[in-house]
């Protein structure tokens, strides 16, 4: 596999500049290293600019509806366990719209990987607040500065048993493929937010605004799988933002526990000639 | 002999469930043909619930409104069904416990509560009791009871099982013994060879045998029993049962688990299904096939959360912005349950399109023994590029234009190209396009094209008297078996009726043949608005004389239908 | 002199808007009347968006097909938009920077990208160069543009006023030096004192006006300036806006807060009243007032976003399970908006029911100057027992039975009494019942007589030229303005309409007598099932001859109707 | 005020036994001491077995939609912010389908508070798995038992920044009482969740089950204020389950920031005669 099996021919349509390119990118990368070939990969989005990215990549797509990325990719990833599920998707799509099922699926821990691009707005409908814009922010719609509390989704994450949180930020292109690869890796939920400039509607929350500010966790002082530093270390936001493997944490996977991973991938059943006479038996 | 009703009415948590499944399965024991509603209510307990079985020697499909033998397990059940209670009837009560010292003549006690105590030592065997008693007024035969309590409380704890024969030979024994009128005889009969099952567990197997491997649902009275009998039998078929956060996952995890191939259904009632009706959306957008089933209950909001109604047509038809094909069965039958699931999962598949299967309350939990299944009546008929197929497949474009406007579904992972599929408006390759000309398209393949087809498969109405009679009754779902013996009950065959088991398409040609010239038309409904009589009208063009609706949130009774048909008809 | 359409068209984020609000409001100094409407793209950068205005010397209301003028803000609006320019027509655009070299009759060839950096150094000054030329081409006059400049940057940093100023100058001397034709001329007019707005800006006043303290929404196109606009006077007026974290909130949250007595509104589009459908009934059941605006676009799914269709008339009009009382108005103009909005909130409030303002892309986006409001012409009328008389009550129902069906409404903490309000059936008082009886009372307190005072009160249907008319246009929504112009180009009056701006309760009386007799009736619809014909059909019995669709995601525009209906009236 | 002004003549149709008559008794208890009269209180509630608690005592009540309570508890206060807020809910009604309303209104930070009757179990619906069903629970659907991580909501209530995370026990009646009555104090969204005996459906977390188990936190030895130690504590859970105030963190709450603090309660608006002049002058 190399970066031009992955190639899209649908034109990209994000502004010049959008950290989503990044991203792209990024996920390309990845791929490359883990082998596959682009028919055993589903991607799966909402609606948003995020969300575009699956068209942009030559691999399975799934692009659903605002919010519901996940469902749609834990319904697919449960009949055919053998794809390779990954889910691009807004701070919009998958922490406002789509709450819900975040924290559900976190729980349900099937083995998928979500990459949530974190511009902290809603960039597709033009610039209203997300659940990540930070305190103050304005737009047309908060006219006075956001008032409500930030998510703290990388906190809450891991309060719900997720075994891979982690950060991103989409200019750090090589880090990115990294986590993303590990994400990818991890068998279960992998949430990666990634840190994603929107060139046109945030102007608070630039590449310089948090050039300014990323840094690498040092893999050789920080234990991810030490919760209680995994909390302090997610809750770090302002002068200082870390990037990396945050928590991590193995476990068994809805796959091992429903079973799953005991019988072919559903989509291989036949059923063509299902006998149901010893249910009949039963009911009667 | 004849037909008779018995009426098991208490508390929530007293057992009338208990004590109607097991009488209904010794009648069955007994070759009767049996039909059995459910009448409870939102409470788990205390409140005054009802199991009602009306037994009779050639099958019968509705219920009727008087009872000939009412259980009252407790006062207020006395108070609440004694004035409907047929001529003959009586009513079984225990007098000292419910401290009622009155004697009369409808009354036929039985100390049940103290017989309870003295053959099993608790309360929770006055059930068995009565169960005993029914076998002795109908002359049912002990043996068949016994039988029936032995497979109950096989493999349960020793002991309980004998603790149970006994409190039915108690009750057994007291029947006999004291209550000499052989008016409620029951005879042997035919129907010794049926199965008793209610329409939710006839769509369960409808599914299991259709090939679903994925069911997702958010628990919603009165659809919930559909999946727990598919979990129960989960493990043999390799399905996986996933209970959903909320509605619009499940209709979301369908869809995704469609999308990678596998045969998917999910079952709700109104409000749950109005949660999932943006993702009924994305089906049609997405061609992707789902089988939904809408089992319905009184609304608006919460409502009536264990009874009946028939008020959401409009709203399952019209389910959905913007324009897209969708079917929507309405079996009037359980048979009609099984064999209608499982094409609608033929049919969903091939037109790759969201297909519903509209019930309600009273269909879901009636039971009835009906003949046995012919399970290769409908056969698993499969639209999707083999696996074999997808071997030699190359330039795969998703949504490629045909003239049936039915583009080939390929299976991610088999083919060699990937497949892409898109919410918004898209190209053949499935992409977002802005493209004018091609929305045009796009519109005439997922609506105009889909819909001629679905069109010329309609499920052909069930017809009866067509011929002869002078009033035709027009009905879909549940409705079906009132109005068949209602129909009956005119021996000169003036009365005759329609039943749709499928309401969209609405089959237009159909009824335009079959209400040709008829004068009085009168639909039968479960809802307020008459919605299928105006959607006749609408489609077809033609109008009701009048409806029969009834939306109190209980189910026609053949006398109240028989009522109102004498008043229109003149 | 006549009149003349201007379209702006480039990539999304070069500025087609800014130059098209600025003309408009250049062409509303001079007087002359406008309509603009919008064709942009679900992107924010790139691809190709157009600003279309047409400019009249009388009131027009819609949109033409082939421009008068094109301005070309990048080579590939050439080639897209050469096709509809009429036989006068020109683009006006940047050979050199285009690298077009071909000297084209057409071409009205402009350096304004290097005009634009010689007078403000920066690309972004194209746009004022652009303005600049159109007010040369057309002698809207020099000082009317630059008044508009001058408001739109008041307040703005220092120095850019200015800059704008030398390019719009720029720009307008080229046009007089290089255009000398006058046949783009434009003359001053009468509507100076016209107001510049659409229908969503009208929605959000009406909004304002009718008291509206609670509005709550999840940002969709094409219904998100109306939170913007509400939003921006929230201040002045002590509203909350609050965004939600999904539509199911925004619709809970509304109806909580029109529990807890304030006037509330949501407004959103298909996907996201999909998801509403299951708080409308709940306010249905629990006679909650609510008003919920659905700017429809092109579905299923995510569809088109940006772009328009009308295609969730049967969708809107049966949203939610159960049977209730709702409204539906389907305003056809900008003034229709905002006094509709108004009346929506009465409504809602008498009849403590959902009442929905359906619009579409096309009216929500489209300018137009319209006369001065009447402030005064629907008042803002109360039915909620006010605090004063609130203070006196006692024994207080929530639900108590009436004859019309409405109960009347407290405000809790007002009343000495608590309030019960619930979404199972319920009794009088409010609390859960699992009565028969009660519930008929219930369904014919919420549906039968509500409907039947909501019939009393609907919006007359407004109609054009029906006497003589051999043909009749049949409409709602924002075909008004399509059908009138294109009646009003049938001198000989044999051309009619008939609007519908109020689609539920549907206008069946009403509609009965405008529509007798007449045998050529076509429904004029934005979408691909011909809807409302069929709605006329259901609810009245009438047939249309045939319906004009349009389903391609772009609103009917003048030549497009017309062609249809020259073949279809013979 | 005393215990009979808050008395219902509503039947109440919980099972005897049922751990949703202690919170029902604690709740009054807590009103009477909260000093209010019932019209100045709201009742808020979703559908299930909890949610039927407000017809059960004498206060305004919206019994609303199944997962709805939390937005319309909402509006409802944003529209008069002089009523007292409390919402009852079941653990499906607030953590399944009510999820997301539950993250958001948390951020929003309305002065609200939420008495989530945790039974671990779907009650009204006859015992289905609940998020907060244990692991390995069987029930008709779950018929191998429960496979999805058992959510945990104090914990992420805090990662949330929700300023007041507690829990009671049904059976612990004054306990309860005075913990709603701090939960109503705090001036902004409370969280107490109630261990709730289900006599009918729930066989393993009994009133048994929890008594052996629960404790009350010392507040000598204990400082709520203190966030890891909350994590620490919100996440105990097994031999030991904590009871009382977990963490508690005072701050703006969604009227103060809003500006609703500094106005009269929207209800008390008058409407008639409102001026639209200036914004049409703007606008044009
Ligand atoms: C049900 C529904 N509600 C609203 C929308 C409108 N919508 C589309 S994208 C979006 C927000 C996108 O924000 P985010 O997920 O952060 O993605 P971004 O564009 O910032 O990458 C919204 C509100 C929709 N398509 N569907
Ligand atoms: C939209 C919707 N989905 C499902 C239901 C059915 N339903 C009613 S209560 C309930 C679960 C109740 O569980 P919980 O909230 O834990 O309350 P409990 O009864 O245990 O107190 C469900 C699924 C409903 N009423 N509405
Ligand atoms: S609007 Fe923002 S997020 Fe969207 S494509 Fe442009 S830069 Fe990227
Ligand atoms: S089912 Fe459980 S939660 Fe519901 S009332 Fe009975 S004991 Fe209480
Ligand atoms: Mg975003
Ligand atoms: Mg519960």
């Amino acid at each position: 596999m190399n970066i031009n099996d992955f190639k899209s021919n649908d034109e990209i349509t994000w502004c010049p500049g959008c950290g989503d390119f990044g991203i792209l990118n990024s996920l390309k990368k990845a791929l490359v290293t883990l082998g596959k070939e682009p028919k055993d990969i589903l991607l799966v989005s909402g609606i948003g600019q995020a969300a575009k990215l699956p068209h942009y990549i030559k691999c399975n797509c799934f692009n659903g509806l605002h919010g519901r990325a996940l469902p749609a990719a834990a319904g697919a990833k449960i009949a055919n366990r053998s794809l390779t599920v990954i889910i691009t998707t807004g701070d919009g799509d998958c922490y406002g719209e789509g709450g819900n099922h975040l924290i559900h699926n976190i729980r349900r821990n099937l083995d998928i990987t979500v990459i949530v691009h974190n511009n902290q707005i809603y960039g597709l409908t033009k610039g209203q607040a997300s659940p990540t814009t930070d305190l103050g922010y304005k737009t047309k719609v908060q006219t006075n500065g956001v008032i409500l509390e930030p998510m703290h989704a990388l906190e809450m994450a891991i309060t719900l048993g997720c075994g891979f949180v982690s950060r991103g930020y989409s200019k750090d292109s090589d880090h990115l493929a990294w986590l993303i690869g590990e994400g990818i890796k991890h068998k279960g939920f992998s949430l990666i937010e990634v840190l994603q400039p929107c060139v046109t509607y945030n102007k608070k929350n630039t590449y310089e605004w948090y050039s300014q500010r990323v840094y690498k966790i040092d893999s050789n002082s920080y234990n991810p799988g030490d919760k209680a530093a995994a909390f302090q270390k997610a809750g770090e936001w302002g002068d200082k933002i870390p990037t990396g493997v945050i928590y991590r944490q193995d476990g068994e996977s809805y796959e091992d526990r429903s079973g799953l991973n005991n019988i072919p991938p559903l989509v291989e059943e036949k059923i063509e000639n299902i006998d149901l006479s010893a249910c009949l038996k039963e009911l009667s | 002999m004849g037909e008779l009703t018995i009426k098991i009415a208490g508390e929530a948590g007293q057992g009338t469930q208990t004590i109607g499944t097991a009488l209904c399965a010794m009648f069955k024991k007994l070759g009767r043909y049996i039909f059995a509603n459910q009448d409870y209510m939102s409470r788990v307990r205390g409140g005054n619930n009802f199991f009602q079985l009306r037994i009779c020697d050639k099958p019968v499909q509705a219920l009727k409104a008087k009872a000939d033998i009412l259980i009252a397990l407790d006062k207020k059940s006395v108070d609440l069904h004694r004035a409907v209670i047929t001529e003959r009837g009586i009513i079984i009560l225990d007098k000292a416990k419910f401290g009622i010292a009155d004697d009369e003549k409808i009354f036929f006690d039985v100390p049940f509560y103290r017989m309870a105590q003295d053959s099993g030592g608790s309360d929770i065997y006055i059930n068995t009791v009565c169960c005993g008693v029914i076998a002795g007024l109908t002359g049912a035969g002990f043996e068949r009871l016994e039988e029936v309590i032995q497979e109950a409380f096989a493999g349960k704890e020793e002991g309980i099982s004998g603790k149970n024969v006994s409190a039915a030979r108690a009750g057994y024994d007291f029947a006999k013994n004291n209550f000499k009128d052989e008016k409620f005889r029951q005879v042997p009969g035919p129907a010794k060879e049926t199965l008793l099952m209610n329409a939710n567990e006839a769509i369960a197997l409808g599914a299991i045998k259709a090939g679903c491997k994925f069911y997702s649902a958010y628990p919603m009275t009165p659809s919930t029993s559909i999946m727990d009998t598919i979990s129960r039998f989960s493990g043999k078929f390799n399905i996986v049962v996933e209970q959903a956060e909320d509605e619009i996952a499940a209709v979301n995890m369908i869809i995704g688990a469609s999308f990678a191939g596998a045969r998917s259904m999910a079952a709700t009632s109104g409000g749950g299904f109005a949660l999932m009706v943006e993702g009924v959306s994305l089906s049609g957008m997405t061609e992707t096939p789902i089988v939904i089933v809408e089992a319905q209950r009184p609304a608006p909001a919460t409502g009536f959360p264990t009874r009946t109604e028939q008020a959401d047509l409009d709203f399952v038809i019209h389910a959905g912005h913007g324009e897209f094909a969708k079917a929507v069965y309405s079996p009037g039958t359980i048979e009609e349950a099984f064999y209608l699931t499982l094409k609608a999962f033929n049919l969903a598949e091939k037109y790759q399109i969201p297909v519903f299967i509209m019930t309600d309350q009273h269909l879901a939990d009636s039971l009835r023994n009906i003949e046995p299944l012919d399970l290769n009546k409908v056969g698993v008929q499969r639209y999707i590029i083999s696996k074999e197929d997808s071997a030699k497949l190359s330039g795969y474009k998703r949504y490629v234009l045909t003239p049936s406007g039915i583009s080939p579904r390929a299976v991610p992972g088999w083919i060699n190209d990937v497949v892409y599929a898109d919410s918004d408006e898209h190209t053949e390759e499935g992409h977002i396009t802005e493209d004018a000309a091609l929305r045009v398209k796009m519109v005439e393949k997922r609506f105009y094209k889909k819909m001629a087809g679905l069109v010329q498969e309609i499920e052909k109405p069930t017809v009866f008297n067509l011929e002869k009679a002078d009033t035709v009754l027009l009905g879909f779902g549940s409705t079906y078996g009132v109005m068949q013996e209602a129909c009956e009950t005119f021996a000169d065959g003036s009365l005759g009726f329609v039943h749709l088991a499928q309401v969209w398409p609405f089959p237009v040609t159909e009824l335009s043949l079959l209400l040709k010239g008829k004068k009085n038309i009168i639909s039968v409904e479960n809802n307020a608005a008459g919605q299928l009589g105006k959607l006749l009208m609408r489609e077809a063009g033609i109008k009701v004389s009048c409806s029969v609706l009834r939306y109190d949130g209980r189910p026609f009774d053949l006398e109240y239908l028989l009522e109102r048909i004498k008043e229109l008809k003149g």
